[in-house]
């Protein structure tokens, strides 16, 4: 009595979900950090803009 | 644990950028051991022996059950931090209760397409409205209501008040829909079903599956840790556009 | 290029809003649209631009030279009082669907995204989403979307509410260099706006004779 | 032409995905009407195959209808409306192409999701693949078919029950041979081809019927 196909079957999809489920959490993850480092360049390089625009007069 | 009991006691770790460090400390032993848990869980899973009644398909069993475990104990989490946020307006709790909702949606998921696969070589239908199935799979529904809801708004903190009502109203609302879902079965068909699981396993079955359920319970954890981690950077980086939004505009 | 408009009057519902409105404008030139609230400015805008249909009269585009008859809310841009731009979607995510929904007239080129940023002065707020934005920085970007595809007539209906000064000679600065390129702009504004109008037609509603007559 | 009509689309999708989950909604809208039938007429298996077809396609109708009311208010509420109306191009092809994002967003994922509540009515391989594919060549012409509701409803506050209302009985033939196509594939006597091809026929007849409404009643309906 083997239900080799079923056992297969199910552990398959069981696996496909979770490695779904964590590549969907490592990448949202990484996509945020990258929106965060985005932002915190462009922070920089407006505030030092700004900077060297009150340095110079 | 860690978060509920981070989030009722220790009122350092409100803190968000402290829990961010945390985090990122406990996290890779976190996902070391699951993996090694998983390791010696499948390894047992496919070494042990089948059962002279329901033969190998058995083994679905070690998939099966923790998802179902999860799926509850996810709700339990949802439901306790739920609380967190009405009560104690405890901003880790928002954050927690949202990131949790796929995460319980997932392995509901798996519980039902892994007890629906175990159920077509013994009952010969892919489904069956047994009472069982039947509540996972209104549970699955309520999770990805839950979850729909989060995503209609726009302001987190509302959306997050709002639906921890949901949840706690869901979570009180479990047992009633057990016990009517029995009822109506029981009505309308005697049990001829074979049972999920039920009281006669042994020891032979009992240690793959112990070890099973604990790796399940520990990838959520870290998946939990990871997915709260990400929608504090999500909210950090709304925040931060709104703020860059505004700053441009005084500039010019 | 003229756009001309011949005995115009409009309803909304029942109520006849105006009547008798005339006008003529040529390539270069403004009109101002003034008069007192419920004056039927933005209706005027809305019949010229082909949103409603006129009670009576007629408003045509004429073209110098053969081409296709074009319908004036063809040629033209129209800023009403919404800014026609998802809350949703990024800044540049709105004015690039603009500008390839919209398209080019004959006759000139739309900016770039980027470029139409810069003009209204905005260009760090490009990947921001619209609705992270202040009501005036909206209003600068919905303004912008004029800029992204060539149209010889800009209709702009109060288009500096809710503006500081800057932004009200920004726009004013702008809408100089449309007119100077050969375009033809007609505004509907309460406040004077800093460019020079050749014509200026005050919206006094209408005449109860007129009403009677039953047009 | 081109260019225009797929920043359309891609603009409308993007929304779709982006605005709240719409397309999850109708989704989940659809499984939950679909779960909540056995509740009522018991878990009888061979009870719930024989009226799993039905049960499906009217999950699916409502489900189709249920954001269709928004189609155009949202581009009236920020004023996209506007514009969309003043463009040379025909407004019938912007109409047909915010139908076809539509349909892809919203109508196409309870397509996909049929065969799993299928499986829940305990219909067989054969049945599931008749109402999937009755499903996907039927349903747009619901999309179709709820445009001219949604146009007509669009300066209304409270148009999205007033579009069901509309729409519903019109929809009424999309339901007939949808339906009786799927049970000619399963019930042996009742040849499968001929409501098929009607209902092809159906779908491309609103295909066109449809947008040209719309258009017409957006042109009409504007202040």
């Amino acid at each position: 009595m083997s239900h080799a196909f079923y056992i297969y079957t199910s552990y398959g999809i069981a696996g496909i979900v979770t490695l779904c489920l964590i590549a969907w959490t490592v990448l949202d993850g990484r996509a945020r950090r990258r929106e965060l480092a985005a932002l915190e360049a462009s922070s920089l390089r407006r505030r030092s803009a700004a900077a060297a625009e009150t340095q110079k007069p | 644990m860690t978060e509920s009991l981070a989030i009722t006691k220790f009122s350092d770790l409100a803190n968000p950028t402290r829990f961010l460090a945390l985090a990122a400390r406990i996290l890779p032993w976190l996902a070391a051991v699951t993996a090694a848990l998983f390791a010696v869980g499948l390894y047992l899973a496919f070494t042990t022996q089948g059962d002279y009644q329901q033969g190998d398909t058995v083994r679905i069993m070690y998939v099966h059950v923790p998802a179902a475990w999860l799926s509850m104990m996810c709700y339990s989490v949802m439901a306790l931090s739920a609380i967190g946020t009405l009560v104690w307006r405890h901003p880790l709790a928002d954050v927690s209760h949202k990131a949790a909702a796929p995460l319980g949606a997932a392995f509901t998921l798996i519980a039902l397409v892994t007890g629906s696969l175990w159920g077509r070589p013994m009952w010969g239908t892919w489904w069956v409205w047994d009472a069982r199935l039947t509540s996972v799979f209104v549970l699955f529904l309520m999770y990805l209501g839950i979850i729909a809801l989060n995503r209609a708004m726009d302001d987190p903190s509302r959306a997050a008040r709002l639906s921890a009502v949901l949840i706690l109203v869901g979570f009180v609302n479990i047992p009633i829909i057990k016990f009517s879902v029995n009822w109506w079965n029981t009505l309308h068909q005697p049990a001829s079903v074979i049972r999920l699981g039920g009281p006669t396993i042994d020891g032979e079955f009992l240690r793959p599956l112990l070890v099973m359920a604990l790796a399940f319970t520990l990838l959520f954890f870290t998946l939990h840790i990871m997915a709260i981690r990400n929608e504090i950077w999500r909210r950090r980086v709304a925040t931060q556009r709104r703020m860059a939004a505004r700053l441009a505009g005084r500039e010019s | 290029m003229r756009l001309i408009a011949e005995t115009l009057a409009a309803r909304r519902g029942e109520d006849l809003i105006f009547s008798n409105i005339s006008f003529a404008l040529g390539s270069g030139e403004a009109m101002v649209l003034t008069g007192r609230n419920g004056s039927g400015k933005s209706t005027l805008l809305r019949v010229v631009a082909g949103l409603i249909r006129p009670a009576k009269g007629r408003v045509d585009w004429v073209r110098s030279g053969a081409g296709a008859l074009q319908l004036p809310g063809e040629v033209s841009h129209y800023l009403g009082h919404r800014n026609a731009m998802k809350p949703e979607l990024t800044v540049a995510e709105n004015l690039g669907f603009w500008r390839d929904f919209l398209g080019d007239m004959a006759g000139g080129a739309g900016l770039s995204a980027e470029e139409a940023a810069e003009r209204v002065e905005l260009p760090a707020l490009l990947d921001l989403p619209f609705g992270y934005l202040s009501a005036g920085q909206q209003r600068r970007m919905a303004f912008a979307k004029l800029l992204v595809a060539h149209r010889p007539v800009w209709l702009l209906d109060e288009p500096t509410a809710a503006l500081d000064a800057a932004a009200e000679a920004l726009f004013a600065r702008l809408i100089r260099a449309h007119l100077t390129a050969g375009g033809l702009v007609i505004a509907a504004t309460h406040q004077p706006l800093d460019f020079e109008a050749t014509q200026r037609l005050e919206m006094k509603g209408f005449q109860y004779a007129e009403m009677e007559e039953g047009i | 032409m081109g260019i225009i009509m797929t920043a359309l689309l891609l603009r409308d999708l993007k929304l779709s995905i982006r605005a709240g989950g719409g397309a999850l909604i109708g989704v989940l809208f659809f499984m939950t009407v679909v779960a909540v039938i056995p509740f009522g007429v018991g878990p009888d298996l061979n009870l719930l195959a024989r009226i799993g077809p039905a049960i499906v396609w009217i999950g699916a109708l409502l489900a189709a209808l249920l954001g269709l009311d928004r189609l155009f208010q949202t581009e009236r509420e920020d004023g996209s409306l506007d514009l969309l109306l003043m463009q040379e191009h025909p407004l019938v092809l912007t109409v047909l192409v915010k139908c076809l994002a539509h349909w892809l967003a919203n109508v196409l994922p309870l397509v996909i999701a049929s065969p799993l509540l299928g499986l829940f009515m305990n219909m067989n391989e054969v049945g599931i693949g008749a109402v999937m594919l009755t499903l996907l060549v039927g349903s747009p012409a619901l999309t179709f078919i709820g445009a001219v509701g949604a146009a007509v409803a669009v300066t209304l506050p409270r148009g999205g029950l007033l579009v069901s209302i509309l729409v519903l009985p019109l929809c009424v033939p999309v339901l007939i041979f949808g339906v009786s196509a799927s049970y000619a594939a399963v019930e042996d006597p009742a040849p499968f081809l001929p409501p098929f091809l009607i209902l092809v026929a159906i779908t491309m007849f609103f295909a066109v019927l449809g947008p040209l409404g719309a258009a017409l009643a957006l042109r009409n309906g504007g202040d």
